[in-house]
């Protein structure tokens, strides 16, 4: 085949010896792709949120009002902080200094914690209050009460998971730091880790209004 | 293969079918013949040395353009046919169909009610419908007509029985077991006859509404 | 066309299939990360649950040997049951995966010149995937009975029946993000990977359908995962999100699982037309018409195909605007297919077509896949679905453009890259036969069911009124006829495999970069050294070049 | 696993190849990027006390879309990526959007 020349990669130039060497933007786009997909399966939820809402907008009013408003606020907080020592345990690693890098991650991680212990209590008062999915106290409630809750637990219920999911994730990249695979050199697993812990906040920035606020 | 149509409904659905049939007859014919022709022709004995031809511009414009205008048309009658299905005429006699696994159940304005659907010749028929569990499908086969029917809604449907005879209803949404066995007749029946039937064994006497109008109407659509 | 100076012998000695590094036996198959061991792992798995599809498909036919619901080979209930199955078994675990998972797997990295994918443990983990949520499919029909919903899970009765919807479900949310990983695997690879020179219009036409293809992957596989995942919400929670005896919507459900199945049967055809791109090009001696309206029209399918899910729900309560906007969308979905269809049998013109197996495939394919998408036409307008709609007209239709379209091509596709896996050549008299016999079969099996549905058989039916009985022995004779040619063709194809005539690097004279390699490939670099290109695919030095 | 040499995710440890690291953002702009959505966390809680009708919804929104946007170019760098990583965020942008027009197509004009 004469059209088909063989070469040694190592001779061309622009990116494509990506062969040779780690491809930390391959590694990304495949990040990103995969974000999009945990992106997309939100989104079925929300068009379930926004279906309901638009079908029954004074129930989801009042059902609104019951919500803790006050440890919705404060979770968000946690969250967004727990995002910003994300970024900064990443700034330490590109600096080379690992055990601050190591800090912050841990931070990030325990910020987690406490973001699912307020759920904890957050959801307990409500079982305690009797709306749970199928509670006699639900059942007697109009269609879009119920809407409501069932949405509530779903939604706030699979974030919280990929908040665990997410901890977990970070735990092994605290590892991977600790026993040197992630160094200044090579930091991309934990670039992609925290993008899905940004995800993860990015979701809880929309569920915060739609659950909390607007009533 | 098409179903002798007794009904308008009917006739503007076979229009439709007709024409899309039609047409897909001629593409197809157009490209297989194409292609038969082509691997006849040029086949490897009878020439030998093919020509790389990478594309024609104007080639490609043409067959982008004259399906996009088929099937625009396509669309307009379609939707032409679909929505006239859908105009509810001012005199039209409301039945009530009510699906369970797995019956159908009707009743008529002054409360008869009835698991097989006697309805009057030449007169508009506006079936409300609802479900009691699962959703089910209304068919009317001969009729070309089908509408779901749902648990906690209620749907519609508008049917011309213009010809007698007896004409079958199923159930076109798997719905379970017997879904199969969701079947019942339509028995379209001169009016007085259907009358007799309607009013027996009930309280209120019903009169079939003024139906003289309904050819205009039809007309100026 | 000269064949790479690789001996035979020596390929064979040095190919994926001997050499496994340090592990042995079946583990060296199971752990491996070589994308081509990966492609054939999926292939051997595939191919056995398609077994399975298959016997339940033609059990289904037996029901039908007498109409009414009295003296039936299998009661109501199992024949609900074996319509389910058969539908999840071919749509999930067979067509979905099909041939990207396998050939593409294979091939894709091979045609543009790469070592492997770019995420090679990723991709065995993708094949993990695929085996447990099957294998929970499998098993969840030995558990509190089959379930008996269809393939579309309609709720409410999805959540009311007794049957053990919960992890048939549950089986199908894994393969989805088998599906998923493989498709975000092939984007990363395609935009990375490509040898130099290599250029976006550069690329095989396979390639290009597989990468419209993982687009779609991974947009649209999401969506189903959460529609899923709220069924199984529904069915141990009850928090009533889509039941309507608690405020919730079953319309709404039907939105969300067509939003993703509608874009889903694009996943299905579009490997099988970049493969149709392949085969013809290389058996007609000349490159390719319009490789640039091809491979864009890909996209074209692969978009528009995402906007017209509302289709299969005209007839479900939708509101005129949207039954509107639906039945305008689908017809314009239909103007891509168009366009590659011409632009395959332009390429027919002026060629030196060689009829081997693989292109008879193809002209299978053609008129199976013409009379699949203009009967996709009928049920595009509303006035024309409201009549046909769930009636087994539907279900020629997509037997049509699945089986004779999609599964046809896979079939082709064996026929056209067995020898370059294996490095042995198949019979190719058996091929001609069994491809015959199954053309014939699959006519009288469909064509009926096209005209029954026009008449007004509903599907899912295990009885029916004695008028279609005439038709439904002919499709049931067919589907005999089918089997026939299908036994032949496998065991063509396994001789091939394992006893046929070795043949060298390029028996058909392809000329994209796989051929360029041994027979079977070596592994697990596929290429000593990374290749440059520097003309378009499908250069036929041989052929007269007309500008 | 078995021999990797080949694949992209060895990473060899020359750093070389890629240039895009080369100079991390500062710890300020993080810092300051955290403030913001702080505030705006803090806004968009006071503001759904005030009844503002039917903005409440939009205004609520539009504050989560901000926060969203800061987080997606400052912590998650699409600011400073490649081009095409803004293509593919831009295709899950319009995946999103027509779901949601095209379902609402059928919802909002249900009667
Ligand atoms: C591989 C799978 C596949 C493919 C590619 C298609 C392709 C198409 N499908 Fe099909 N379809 C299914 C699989 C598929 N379908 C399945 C599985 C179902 C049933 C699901 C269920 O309910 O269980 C279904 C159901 C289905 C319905 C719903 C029916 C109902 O339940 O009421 C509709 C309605 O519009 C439809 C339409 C179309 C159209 C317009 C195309 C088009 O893309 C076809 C385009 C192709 C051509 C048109 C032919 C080639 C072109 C030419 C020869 C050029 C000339 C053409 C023109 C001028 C237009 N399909
Ligand atoms: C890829 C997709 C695919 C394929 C290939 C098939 C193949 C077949 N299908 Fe398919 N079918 C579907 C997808 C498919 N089907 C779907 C999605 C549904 C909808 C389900 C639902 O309603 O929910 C459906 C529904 C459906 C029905 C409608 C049921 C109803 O509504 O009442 C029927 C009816 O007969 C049917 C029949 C068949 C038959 C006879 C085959 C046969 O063609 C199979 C013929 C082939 C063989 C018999 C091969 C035998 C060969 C061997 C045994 C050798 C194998 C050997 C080796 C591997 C070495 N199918
Ligand atoms: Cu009722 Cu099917
Ligand atoms: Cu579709």
């Amino acid at each position: 085949m004469s059209e088909i020349v063989g070469s040694k990669s190592e001779t061309l130039s622009h990116g494509h010896d990506v062969h040779k060497h780690r491809d930390v933007q391959g590694a990304k786009l495949g990040m990103w792709l995969f974000l999009f997909t945990e992106l997309l399966l939100f989104a079925g939820l929300f068009l379930v949120y926004a279906t309901y809402r638009y079908f029954h907008p004074v129930q989801f009013h009042n059902a609104g009002l019951e919500t803790h408003t006050l440890f919705g606020t404060i979770n968000t907080m946690v969250l967004l902080t727990s995002s910003l020592t994300m970024v900064l345990s990443i700034g330490a690693m590109q600096r080379g200094k690992k055990w601050l890098a190591v800090t912050f991650l841990a931070g990030t991680i325990l910020l987690g914690l406490i973001f699912l212990g307020i759920k904890y209590f957050e959801w307990t008062s409500e079982i305690r209050e009797g709306l749970y999915p199928g509670s006699p106290a639900l059942l007697n409630m109009s269609d879009g009460e119920i809407l409501f809750w069932g949405l509530y637990y779903t939604m706030t219920g699979l974030h919280a998971v990929h908040v665990i999911v997410g901890m977990i994730i970070l735990t092994f990249m605290l590892v991977f730091i600790l026993t040197g695979t992630i160094n200044q050199n090579d930091y991309i697993k934990l670039e992609t880790a925290g993008l899905y812990w940004h995800l993860i906040d990015i979701i809880w920035i929309f569920l915060f209004p739609l659950f909390y606020l607007i009533n | 293969m098409l179903l002798p149509g007794p009904q308008n409904e009917a006739k503007a659905v076979d229009d439709v079918m007709r024409f899309i049939v039609g047409t897909d007859l001629i593409l197809f014919a157009l490209v297989i013949g194409a292609m038969l022709l082509f691997v006849f022709k040029y086949n490897k004995k009878r020439h030998p040395k093919a020509v790389s031809i990478h594309g024609n511009v104007p080639l490609e414009i043409i067959w982008t353009v004259i399906p996009v205008l088929l099937v625009l048309y396509m669309f307009y009658i379609g939707w032409k046919g679909y929505i006239q299905t859908r105009i509810v005429p001012k005199n039209a006699m409301t039945v009530k169909v009510t699906a369970r696994q797995w019956n159908w159940q009707f009743q008529y304005e002054n409360g008869k009610q009835a698991d097989t659907l006697y309805l009057p010749q030449g007169q508009p028929i506006k079936f409300l419908m609802t479900s009691l569990d699962v959703i089910h499908g209304f068919f009317l086969p001969d009729f070309r007509e089908k509408q779901d029917v749902l648990p906690d809604r209620v749907t519609y449907l508008v049917l011309y029985p213009e010809n007698l005879g007896n004409f079958e209803l199923t159930c076109s949404k798997y719905c379970g077991l017997h879904h199969a066995l969701m079947y019942t007749r339509v028995i379209v029946e001169p009016p007085d006859k259907f009358l007799a039937w309607v009013n027996s064994g009930v309280k209120d006497t019903l009169a079939l509404p003024d139906s003289s109008q309904v050819k205009t109407e039809r007309a100026g659509l | 066309m000269a064949d790479v100076a690789i001996p035979p012998n020596e390929a064979f000695a040095n190919s994926y299939l001997k050499n496994h590094g340090k592990r042995k036996g079946i583990l060296a198959w199971i752990l491996s990360t070589d994308h081509k061991r990966i492609g054939i792992l999926y292939m051997v798995s595939l191919f056995t649950f398609f077994t399975v599809g298959v016997i339940l498909g033609v059990l289904m036919r037996l029901e039908m040997l007498v109409p009414g619901p009295a003296g039936k080979l299998f009661t109501a209930q199992e024949y609900n049951a074996l319509f389910t199955l058969h539908g999840v078994i071919m749509i999930f675990l067979f067509v979905i995966p099909g041939i990207p998972a396998t050939l593409g797997n294979f091939f894709l990295p091979i045609q543009i010149g790469a070592k492997d994918v770019a995420f090679p443990r990723l991709n065995l983990l993708s094949w993990y995937l695929y085996v447990t949520g099957s294998i929970i499919i499998i098993v969840s029909l030995f558990h509190n009975g089959l379930p008996d919903t269809g393939w579309t899970f309609y709720i409410p009765y999805s959540i009311r029946t007794g049957t053990d919807v919960t992890m048939a479900v549950f089986g199908v949310f894994i393969l989805g993000f088998s599906s998923i990983l493989t498709g975000l695997n092939f984007i990363t690879t395609i935009h990375r990977l490509r040898a130099p020179g290599m250029g976006w219009f550069k690329m095989p036409l396979f390639v290009w359908a597989l990468y419209a293809t993982a687009w779609v992957q991974v947009i649209a596989t999401p969506v189903l995962a959460i529609t899923l995942l709220l069924i199984m919400v529904e069915r141990i929670f009850s928090v009533g999100i889509f039941d309507p005896a608690k405020g919730g919507d079953p319309v709404l459900y039907q939105h969300l699982f067509w939003i993703y199945s509608h874009p889903a049967v694009y996943i299905m055809i579009l490997p099988p037309m970049g493969v149709v791109s392949e085969i013809i090009t290389t058996f007609s001696r000349r490159t390719v018409f319009g490789y640039k309206a091809i491979a864009i029209s890909s996209l074209a399918i692969a978009f528009i195909g995402y906007l017209v899910w509302g289709h299969h729900m005209f007839v479900a309560g939708m509101s005129t605007t949207a039954q509107f906007v639906f039945s305008f969308l689908t017809f314009l979905v239909a103007v891509p297919s168009g366009i590659k269809v011409f632009n395959w049998v332009a390429t027919m013109y002026k060629g030196s077509i060689d009829l081997k197996p693989p292109f008879l495939f193809v002209m299978a394919f053609i008129f199976l896949f013409c009379i699949g998408g203009l009967t996709g036409l009928l049920l595009g307008s509303v006035a024309t679905d409201a009549q046909l709609h769930a009636t087994y007209f539907v279900v020629g239709h997509f037997h049509y453009i699945i089986f004779g379209g999609g599964v046809f091509i896979f079939f082709g596709a064996l026929h056209y890259w067995l020898p370059k896996m294996f490095g042995r050549m198949y019979s190719i008299k058996a091929a001609n036969w069994a491809l015959a016999i199954m053309f014939v079969g699959f006519n009288m099996l469909y064509f009926p069911m096209l005209v029954m549905g026009a008449e007004g058989m509903p599907r899912r039916y295990f009885a029916y009124l004695p008028k279609f009985e005439t038709w439904q022995h002919i499709s049931m004779v067919g589907s005999w006829v089918l089997v026939i040619g299908l036994i032949i063709m496998f065991a063509n194809l396994l001789h091939g495999i394992f006893k046929g005539k070795v043949v060298g690097s390029n028996p058909w004279g392809g000329t994209t970069l796989e051929w360029t390699i041994a027979s079977p490939p070596p592994p697990p670099e596929n290429f000593e050294e990374i290749p440059v290109i520097v003309h378009e695919p499908y250069y036929h030095p041989e052929a007269i070049e007309v500008k | 696993m078995e021999s990797q040499e080949t694949n992209v995710q060895t990473y060899s440890h020359d750093h070389a190849a890629e240039s895009k690291h080369a100079e991390p953002i500062g710890y300020g702009t993080y810092i300051l990027v955290w403030l913001a959505l702080i505030a705006l966390t803090a806004l968009t809680a006071v503001v759904s006390g005030v009844n503002l009708a039917a903005f409440t919804v939009v205004v609520a929104l539009v504050i989560a879309l901000t926060k969203a946007s800061l987080v997606v170019n400052i912590f998650m760098h699409i600011k400073f990526e490649d081009f095409i990583f803004k293509i593919f965020l831009s295709i899950a942008g319009f995946t999103l959007i027509v779901i949601f027009t095209l379902t609402f197509a059928d919802v909002y004009f249900r009667r």
